[in-house]
């Protein structure tokens, strides 16, 4: 089965539910169109979630998988750092029980485990669908970069490599990736490498509305696709 | 079938007017009286139910009372007739043979659903019979090389190497007599209106491979297909350059635009992506539209990087210098080879680049930088600046430029600005009117060099790919 | 003292060309001639030391061998003659008990460290005797109220509200001739030259009692003291706007203009600031300053936010309407007052801010609701659109654009943009011949405006302070 | 004796023994003219370190105080976030130690202690002398918007009220300063005190060439000049 087949599985499931796709979902998308994510496994208990750290290895992030929890800190539904077997059990815990105390009837599927990353750059991938041109992508800077000086730059897809790097050096804060005040650059090829496979997956999956990875982390040898949304 | 009819609504062996009106000031009489005037070579045939006979700018001629009536093929009938006479009409014309149907008449797609409806049919019932629709709801079409002139816009639009195009009517028309008054020089006014049937990227592709137009200037309100069109934008960019103009940039305008035409147009930060990936050039204003198209429809691709500017007047290169590094314009640094101008100015003006020949360069003076500059291998682009002095007449400096480029072969992009009064102007229009694009003022003329390099540098990153 | 000595630059009663010459060519004639045909009603005195007569312009003078030989009172002197005998006349002139001296001579300053001596020896000789020195190394000054035109710049200066500086000679001359081509009207034109006495900052001390002078414009290339500069231009900008044009902006520029003038630049951002905190305009361009000033020089002040366009073209009004948004100028959105517009326009009109009166819009349209955006109280400033359709002559919108505009009174800000052909350009200049600036472009209107508010603004709040 | 006369005298005091101005001399003078600085002492010795210390209050931050080392934390002489009298004694020996090693032929002063104040935003106030317009100020925020996003504003000295507030409106990253995403506004009226002040220190001070006070810390109430540098 190719990727596109594979994905729209995905996507079929979460549509006959009548229900978003969840992070571990998006994740599943964006790794069968080779765009990079921390492994990750979803544990519904307790033994599953230390058992699932351990081979993850610490430390690790836990966050809570519900279809119904959109803005998963704001549920208490988010830890990080999770260094021990023993942190690893409270945090399930601790988690579980804040999200079923701020929506008493969501679904609560467990918690998504995954490496807790080295900071890398914060970075912005999106996605959106234009009336008349289709699937465009956005890049831009974490957080106030993209929020506050608008510092982004647009292309419609399908995206070249060409065009990818462009659009990575066309925002006013290129010099931040480009390794300013002695620090090292990160790797440009690799973020142009995320912005072009999510150009394809626009492409050919139509039912995907929306699409963020926020954040992106940027080191110098890869990119690493942090946190995911798909909205069909 | 495509390929032919597009070429009648350019190069028709004859044309009919339905329509056509012997009453001065009616559509149908202007339409007939720019045909005669702008020289129209093929035949000319007046159609209107009434019959008879009417004259136009001295001519007379039979009236048809259908086009089933002309004795002869035809290959363009542009419609001027109401509304609800056009559909009887485009099944007439499509039993006649006719190719390419300009449809003036307003009161379709622009008023709302049922008007797009009935558009549908009229392509539907066009394409039956292999018949191409432009518009409705247009001012018709010029093409110079065939001395066609099917518009009511301005009669006597100037021969040169744009292609104009616009979907705006009334702006469109208020074009035309720009180019006119400016001196812009061109090979075709398309109005395209509606869209129904042929639409900017069906332009596109015929300028593409039109050996009269150097580069296409467009007047957008919004596309219907983005797809589509950057599709053939990118392709067409790699022979010719294409320049827009879409208003709409900030939030308000996209709202005033959006109720004006109707149609929701997509973020204008999508456009503009799209366009940058097109090698599409995106003009702010209609003066920067047309300064660009002097240049880009006139001149050769630069060779190379390094570009010189030569000036009579201190402050006039500094400004030019402004705007170069602005525009990310490289100024040839190389002081061994800039040597060469000191042999034209007096010992305390400068050969560093800009080049400055001081107040008091004389006719000899610019003849002698110029023909340096162009002969240079490692010059790959010439700024002429000149302000005007008492030393030498404007229009003297605009002949020895013309005689200096013309004698170079025009190898390399050469723009020139002069500043001053009226001898200044009559300098500037003599330079256009030979394919020198000119300029009042040093940043202008900078800035469309600039538009000239981005393209070309789109061009050679794309053909890397 | 000081104060009647600029005074005689202005209103000389009588004038003197020192170095007065009969041999068209020579700078000596060209003044002697612009003096006469400008019409200057003061007495005009020859001074050569040739002595004997001379013919210029049809009318005979005498020609005195010294100003010292001349039988009557001198109130301004230009000097022509070559450097070296510069400074025997300035102390004869001085003897003479002559105001104010223009220096037209080169020679001075601009070679190096002596000649800058040389010039503070001059000015020292000068204001030993009470009088002010003007250059050197100038093209002479114009004053249209009192049909004063010593240069040897084009004759025909348009009389008007504007006065114009230039630092630099060669493109002060050159744009004398632009504002005669694009009918910007003058109040005065002053070469500074080397600024060795008056400079800029005198200048605007001059101009801002001037009753004739409504705006400001100086080419600049920099000062030499900045604080006094900002000082003055601060207090007279609480009065009348300044327009600047200061090139050297890049790095690269920056460079040419210190090689250009021999004198340092300060940083840019810094000449940005001081510009910023003394009300001062600054402009990148000559187009742009001049499109300003043509706002600026002519129309009051605006006693509100609220700015209202009207169009008869969606398209344009599109592009105002970026323009605006861009200069954060505010459009006018009440809807209940808009709805006045609805009377001037047919039913598929907008009369949402923008105000489309569509192409159909005829003279009835425009004159109504142009009337009643100027009889509004609640807006206050006013953009005229229109692009050149059939319906309506642009030289019959501009008669109703003047009509309605002096019947108001000419309370409060309104701006006009025609695009089109000839007719276009024509209607363009009547308005502007009547002091109402007009534009071939939508944006440049909205643009001028944008500069009345920030002026305005600035005003505002610094009064408060 | 005036603000000025104070001023001159630490300035002369420095150009007589032909040495640049050290860090608590800079920030006496802009005590001098009103600008806040977090109060500081200067130990020659550990003792003092210590008492010093303890009469500012834990945690503090320790500098080496030296005329000829510029680029202090080069040299091993910042130390921060000192919690305890033990750790006090550690960094003044260290900072002495660090410093003696970096440049042996330098005189140590000793060190200047100040408290180490809670994070916040960081802003740069700077002052340069134009040959034509005199000193100008200099405002942005620190670190990258200054340095690569280059997004400062200037004004020539004197500077209004309304100007200084202007200024710091003009920057294109002003949103964070007046409470972008949910944070809580910085008082931007003590920040204009600040930079009103500089603008008068500038003009009745021309000895001073340059002035670089790099961070500011603005917070919801308050602004203060953290560490600065002045030039003769
Ligand atoms: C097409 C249009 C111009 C016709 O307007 P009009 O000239 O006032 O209309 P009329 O009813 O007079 O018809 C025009 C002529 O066509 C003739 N006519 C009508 N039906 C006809 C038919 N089926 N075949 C041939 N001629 C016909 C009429 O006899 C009339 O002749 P006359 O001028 O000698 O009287 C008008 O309907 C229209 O659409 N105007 C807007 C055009 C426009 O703005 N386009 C966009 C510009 S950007
Ligand atoms: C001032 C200047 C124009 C004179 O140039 P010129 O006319 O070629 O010089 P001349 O030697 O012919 O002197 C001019 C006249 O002054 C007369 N003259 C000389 N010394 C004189 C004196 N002390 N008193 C009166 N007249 C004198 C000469 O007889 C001569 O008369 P003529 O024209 O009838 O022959 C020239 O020296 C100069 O500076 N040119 C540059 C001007 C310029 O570019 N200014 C800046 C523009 S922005
Ligand atoms: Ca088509
Ligand atoms: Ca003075």
């Amino acid at each position: 089965m190719d990727r596109v087949a594979k994905a729209k599985e995905i996507i079929e499931k979460a549509k006959a539910e009548n229900r978003p796709l969840v992070e571990p979902e998006a994740k599943e998308i964006l790794q069968l169109y080779g765009v990079p994510v921390p492994e990750f496994k979803v544990a519904t208990n307790e033994e599953e979630a230390v058992q699932f750290a351990r081979e993850i290895g610490y430390p690790v992030v836990m966050k809570i998988v519900s279809p119904q929890i959109i803005h998963k800190s704001d549920a208490g539904g988010v830890k990080v750092n999770i260094k021990s077997d023993e942190e690893a059990k409270e945090a399930f815990n601790t988690i579980m029980k804040n999200a079923k105390n701020y929506k008493p009837d969501a679904d609560l599927w467990g918690v998504i485990i995954y490496k807790m990353l080295p900071l890398g750059k914060e970075v912005i991938v999106g996605m959106i669908r234009d009336p008349q041109f289709g699937p465009a992508i956005m890049f831009g800077l974490g957080g106030i970069f993209v929020e506050i000086l608008k510092d982004v730059s647009f292309r419609v897809a399908p995206i070249s490599k060409e065009e990818a790097l462009e659009m990575i050096k066309e925002i006013k804060a290129y010099p931040i990736l480009a390794g300013a005040r002695g620090e090292k650059p990160v790797n440009i090829e690799a973020l142009a490498e995320i912005i072009m496979k999510v150009g394809e997956l626009a492409l050919e999956l139509p039912e995907v509305k929306e699409l963020d990875i926020n954040p992106v982390f940027a080191y110098e040898d890869t990119s690493v696709a942090v946190d995911a949304r798909i909205l069909l | 079938m495509e390929e032919m009819s597009i070429e009648a609504l350019f190069k028709p062996r004859s044309v009919a007017v339905v329509g056509a009106s012997g009453k001065p000031g009616k559509i149908g009489y202007a339409i007939m009286k720019n045909l005669i005037e702008y020289g129209y070579e093929g035949k000319i045939y007046a159609v209107n139910v009434k019959g008879g006979e009417i004259e136009v700018s001295g001519r007379k001629f039979k009236v048809y009372e259908s086009i089933l009536d002309v004795p002869d093929e035809v290959d363009m009938a542009v419609v001027v007739v109401p509304a609800k006479f056009v559909s009887q009409v485009v099944e007439e014309c499509g039993k006649k043979g006719v190719k390419v149907l300009p449809i003036i008449s307003s009161g379709f797609g622009e008023l709302g659903e049922e008007g797009k409806k009935v558009e549908e049919q009229l392509v539907e019932t066009a394409h039956k019979y292999g018949m191409r629709i432009l518009g409705p709801n247009i001012f018709g079409i010029v093409y110079t090389p065939a001395k066609l002139n099917a518009t009511f816009g301005p009669t006597d639009v100037l021969p040169g190497k744009l292609a104009l195009v616009s979907q705006s009517g009334a702006l469109g028309i208020a074009l035309m007599g720009w180019t006119i008054l400016e001196k812009v020089g061109l090979s075709a006014v398309v109005s395209i209106g509606n869209k129904s049937d042929l639409d900017d990227a069906d332009m596109l592709e015929y300028f593409e491979n039109d050996e009269n137009t150097g580069a296409i200037l467009i007047y957008m309100e919004g596309v219907k297909d983005g797809r589509k069109f950057m599709e053939t934008a990118k392709r067409v960019s790699m022979k010719k350059p294409i320049i827009i103009i879409k208003a709409g940039r900030s939030e308000r305008g996209a709202k005033a635009a959006a109720s004006h035409t109707g149609s929701l147009a997509g973020a204008d930060s999508i456009y503009t992506a799209a366009f940058k990936q097109s090698g599409v050039l995106r003009a702010l204003t209609i003066g920067e539209a047309f300064d660009w198209a002097r240049t880009l429809s006139n001149l050769p691709e630069p060779e190379g990087e390094n570009v010189v500017i030569i000036t009579n007047g201190g402050g006039i290169g500094v400004m030019a210098t402004d705007a170069a590094e602005e525009e990310d314009l490289k100024l040839y640094d190389n002081l061994e080879e800039l040597k060469v101008f000191a042999n034209h100015m007096p010992p305390f003006g400068s050969y560093k680049n800009p080049v400055d020949l001081t107040g008091m360069a004389d006719a000899k003076a610019y003849e002698g930088a110029v023909r340096d500059a162009l002969a240079n291998p490692n010059m790959d682009a010439v700024a002429v600046l000149y302000c005007q002095t008492a030393v030498l007449d404007p229009r003297d400096l605009a002949k020895i430029v013309i005689e200096e480029y013309e004698a170079s072969g025009r190898k390399k992009p050469l723009v020139v600005a002069i500043v001053g009064g009226i001898e200044a102007k009559e300098a500037i229009d003599l330079l256009n009117e030979r394919g020198i694009p000119a300029y009042p003022e040093p940043e202008r003329a900078i800035k469309s060099l600039s538009a000239l390099y981005r393209w070309h540098n789109w061009k050679m990153k794309h053909k890397k790919e």
